[in-house]
């Protein structure tokens, strides 16, 4: 986007902005229309396909036998991954993940963690010696703006939805029986993002907003309000800001809440 | 969710000549079509074939960087067929595209260039992004079909289309369009593509033990299954122009 | 030398309100900072701030390559955050940067760009480099400390310098500037660095379990700490035109 | 080479085609002269050293003891790799092999594979546990066309002559004798690799003629004229062209297979 | 550096060695002065920084307990790294060690492991099970000439003051116990660097003129004056300039010897 | 085919002082080499050397890309030594270079430059491409010796050619041109590069236990083995003009 483009569509959206409302018709803290579709992928233990408006991203679960960390061996471990494939956007390169997706897949990973979203010991098979592994791969199809909270959503949804089967060792071997049981989930976190432009906060930035935002905000909530993870990003935000913020998350946060666990009924 | 349980069934075909998932020996599978579901892409495409499930886009014709990439004369195609991690029974390792993907983006790059007027837009590039989200045999066929379909979404002019299926060898047979047990516990698999106005082959693979008169066979049911795929994707494109609005889900 | 020895202490607080290195809830560990110190760097900083052993160079304003790369308003501030092999009790091993450290990267660039007058040298590029040479809890904070001061002795025109320090939930409590094994063992981390004269929030990072109410003191104790740091910010850089020369050893 | 120089070689070779003549003097489904020099690097378990006119191609093959693949315990293992180096050709660049060394090694294994020239299950030292890894490396020397073909001979004959120690398994511990036995060889796949230019098929393209054929194909026929590995490369084929290529391969297969058992005996 | 700069720069320096002297004022046969402070780094097992006028670098030594090497198995081992890190010059780029990375830590680990510095043997924990793996890791912080002779010295004084826990084997069992012994360090290579320029050689050179210089020449000395290593870089040299090499090194390396023993006291 | 069996010989030098492949204390192994073999590169060479089997090629003067690496008065000379996969007892995994490589790749470079009128071809770059087929001992010194004769073959101007043999330490006595076993067993080895006529030596690496009089005299050794191998690479130039076609086979 040339820098004169920027500028013109930066007045715009702030001038309607000035009205507390956004380009494409919404509130201040509004979010787009939120489809959930969980159990897409068959070859998946868990999956769901999010859209937020005309972001969509596909998370997949799957779990793999494994050794526990040596720091934790009483618990299972997961890993979660992001891949900005170039299918999903202009902006996206083949090629490693770069900071954008890492930054994204450590997001989501810390909400998961810090609200223990997942009860690890219960994905010990033997102690210190065989654990589930689980792995939550997020996949952005295509990037309209705030892929955070389409990727929590989709990650969250995704565990709820994953069975895995009865694994169960006997000296060195391990017989995994053909009997699923639903993977240990004990809470469930919500990123919730704004962007700031100017003065004003705004809920679910879409892609022309992100582009020209002073500053953007992820704080991720567990089910008892607590604050569980914070990612300030790009520019500076003040205290009040941030107060903001918290209070317009909280609210939002149990709606999501309640949006993914009818989804996944 | 089957890994942990695969095995290999007794026989492939039955007594009555059906096949594992009840179909006909020159049946092909439940295919489902939607054009412009991703909004960022110039062009593309969500397609269904049995288990498989299959992205396609299309970004271009476009600028390309470096410069000295560019072509004076043509347009420069490039293909990424890939696997998401969660697209098989067992978890692929995300990183760079595997010696299979290497592959098969050349041969998908190959099959589809024949069918574009490459020479309309000299020094760009046209990118075909394939992802299979779900991988159920067949992926490069149906990410041909979906890609070509895709093009044409995205307004690249076009000789024609590229529609392309496998035939196989199973149990003896030769049958149409394996599915993922056929292709893990066949005889033989022969990938095709063919541009269906004048019946050219842009797609030729084969893997397995076929007679001279088999390879005929296999070669002219391939073509056959091919025209079917043909008559899908125009319906699909069709489509396309009669919904309002087009969603992934 | 302890990693094969570590162990999980049975309180990080003792009754008398003292944390495990004995310091109060509010008190931030020594701090020393020596400006000017490699040669080669235009601007540069070595900091030890209780074990942790810092040092940021910076490079620039200079010019781009690949050209493409360059802004055609702004310069292009690019960060490296990096950890040396021998840093961490378990060695690091040396190669790409991980996943942490490319996050890192990213939120030190964005603490420390607000508060530079980019647009004065357009179309070039700044590079910081942050070395950790010992660790011992807050190396991102310290190395935006460290960074903030390296930029200002290159003579970069700024704004205002960037202060970080981080604040923790240990025990229960809300405590400044955590150290490793509060680090590794409190409830709670949340690192923030500003612009000191109008404190403007330029890093802020979250992991743990906090109240709103938590939230809200931490910040104010991580801002009040963020001031101490500034202080020593300032005093650290008119030292280095008192001095003659600034060995690091 | 730029576009007009190929422009002008296309016709000049164009023109004669139409009399059934090649630029070399060869006729249309004519081989340039092969040479096979086996046994030609001492550290190799097995290899030859092919020239196909002035394409040369050396091929090593190394035995290693390694485990079975999990799905597969009963069976040894064979890995192909081609390096296009640098070395061979002004258009080879150093790095990881590209889509044309992948495709290349791919064939060569598919041919081997396919045919089962090597009888896997001969190369067990014990079922489950420890297996023979036989690993076949293709190395381009000089690339002057038909790569494939070349290639191919150079495996097939350096299969042919390895040898590799008797391994044996006593509970955990595996002793190699200094007993050396025929790796089990028990098919010679052939590729035969034909261009078209025009509405010409000719066998064995030389590079020039490569540069400006509209498409390439590679059929591998085993021992028992059975076809057991297919490539088409580049442009489009009709089913004609199919039948043809198949009708002249035939054929040639059965004399280059016999060349290369007269070179090893 | 510009070739004009360059070649102002070399007469200039050309110019003051005539009278036998140096751009900083030293002989030619001077080394800038030396600083080591070992122990700088407190989550190293050794370590030590090192500085040569204003070249400094800072080896840091960590112990791991790994496999020994199948074929010595009554060895412990160790593994010499170098990373010329970004922050250190405005020539050093980030990425992999290049081959002047490379070339720095295979000359210091030549040193040190034929001079058998290390006594590997003492390494072992049990034979052919479990042994320490000794990892030299030398940062350059600033290069401004001469990096070999500083990291020589630096890792060697690292190695020096280096202390790992005493470790047992007792079955599969390994116990590390909080108890601290030396580090076996039997003999202290000493690398002298010099350049060559004209018909002069110049110990320990400065950035500007190793910018310049003909040719180098690195010498690695044993406790006995053995040679130990050697490598010449760069351009050519003679007979007659070696031998001279050696006479100022192996003067000058009892010198550095003793400065590194009296350092680590 | 013996890495299975390998063994370290009692001693490597018998009671009648003859060596363990019956060649005396100063006797080179014997050498074959070939001008001209590969139709591709400029020049080229193939050489034997005991059971060293060598290639090596020169492309240019040639083009540089990208642009920014071309030098403004003189040719970047660029080396690759490389080891095929099957070249050594063990398997070489095929891959980026390992760490000796690229070392080598350096010094056999350095050992090359002095010899070429560089200043000829300003902004061009020239390869010389080194590929070790069979190795055994002394490849760096086989690769120095046929680059030189491929850099002739290639017609770029030279002030000398570059010949090339190892001497080292094995049982206590300096002998020349180490072959594996006393590589690998013996206590010494130095490789050393001269440009004959005026014997510049541009090579000199050593590894081992030498005092300043074996240093001496190996290295003197070196320098007569240095020359014998020139009269081996004029005569195979002149060769080359004499034959009508040099056939690698």
């Amino acid at each position: 986007m040339s820098e004169i483009v920027a500028t013109i569509r930066k007045n715009y959206i702030r001038k309607i902005l000035r009205s507390n409302k956004r380009m494409d018709g919404r509130n201040l803290t509004e979010y787009r229309e939120i489809k959930i579709e969980p159990n897409f992928i068959k070859n998946a233990e868990g999956s769901a396909m999010v859209s937020l408006g005309n972001t969509q991203v596909l998370v997949g679960v799957k779990a793999e036998i494994g050794e526990p960390y040596p720091d934790s061996p009483d618990k299972g471990a997961f890993i979660t991954n992001a891949e900005l494939v170039p299918l999903a956007s202009p902006s996206f390169e083949p090629g490693p993940p770069d900071e954008n997706a890492i930054e994204l897949a450590r997001i989501i990973d810390r909400g998961i963690r810090h609200s223990e979203a997942l009860d690890l010991k219960k994905l010990v098979i033997q102690e210190g010696k065989k654990v589930w592994i689980i792995f939550i791969d997020i996949h952005v199809l295509n990037h309209d703006g705030n892929l955070f909270d389409a990727s929590n959503i989709g990650a969250v949804a995704a565990l709820l939805c994953t069975k895995i089967p009865v694994a169960k060792m006997d000296g060195e071997e391990i017989t995994v029986e053909n009997k699923w049981v639903k993977l240990p989930v004990k809470n469930i976190p919500v990123t919730i993002t704004l962007g700031k432009i100017d003065d004003k906060l705004i809920l679910d930035p879409v892609i022309e907003e992100e582009e020209i935002l002073d500053a953007k905000i992820t704080i991720c909530f567990e089910k008892n309000d607590l604050i569980c993870a914070v990612q300030k990003i790009h520019g500076p935000l003040t205290t009040e800001d941030l107060e903001e913020a918290i209070e317009i998350g909280l609210d939002k946060s149990r709606e999501i809440r309640k949006m993914i666990e009818e989804a996944v009924k | 969710m089957s890994y942990f349980f695969r095995k290999e069934p007794e026989k492939l075909i039955d007594e009555n000549g059906k096949r594992i998932d009840g179909r006909d020996l020159y049946e092909l599978r439940p295919i489902k079509m939607k054009v412009g579901v991703l909004k960022n892409a110039n062009g593309s495409v969500y397609l269904e074939w049995g288990e498989n499930k299959v992205l396609a886009a299309v970004y271009g014709p476009k600028e390309i960087h470096p410069k000295h990439l560019s072509l004076p004369t043509k347009t420069r195609l490039r293909c990424k067929y890939s696997m998401s991690p969660f697209s098989t029974p067992e978890r692929k390792k995300p990183g760079p595209p595997d010696r299979r993907s290497i592959e098969l983006s050349k041969v998908i790059r190959e099959a589809l260039e024949p069918a574009i007027f490459i020479e309309k837009y000299p020094k760009t590039a046209i990118d075909v992004f394939i992802e299979i989200l779900q991988s159920a045999g067949g992926t490069r066929t149906a990410g041909i079909t979906a890609a070509s379909v895709a093009l044409a979404d995205a307004g690249i002019p076009m000789k024609d289309l590229v529609s392309a299926c496998s035939v196989g060898k199973v149990d003896g047979k030769i049958v149409l369009d394996l599915n993922s047990l056929e292709d893990m516990y066949g005889e033989g698999d022969m990938p095709v593509a063919i541009m269906p106005r004048k019946k050219k082959i842009t797609l030729l693979q084969l893997d397995g033990n076929f007679t001279r008169e088999e390879f005929k066979s296999a070669l002219k049911l391939a073509i056959d299954g091919c025209m079917k795929i043909y008559e899908i994707q125009r319906e699909a494109i069709l489509n396309r122009y009669k919904e309002q609005k087009i969603d992934l889900i």
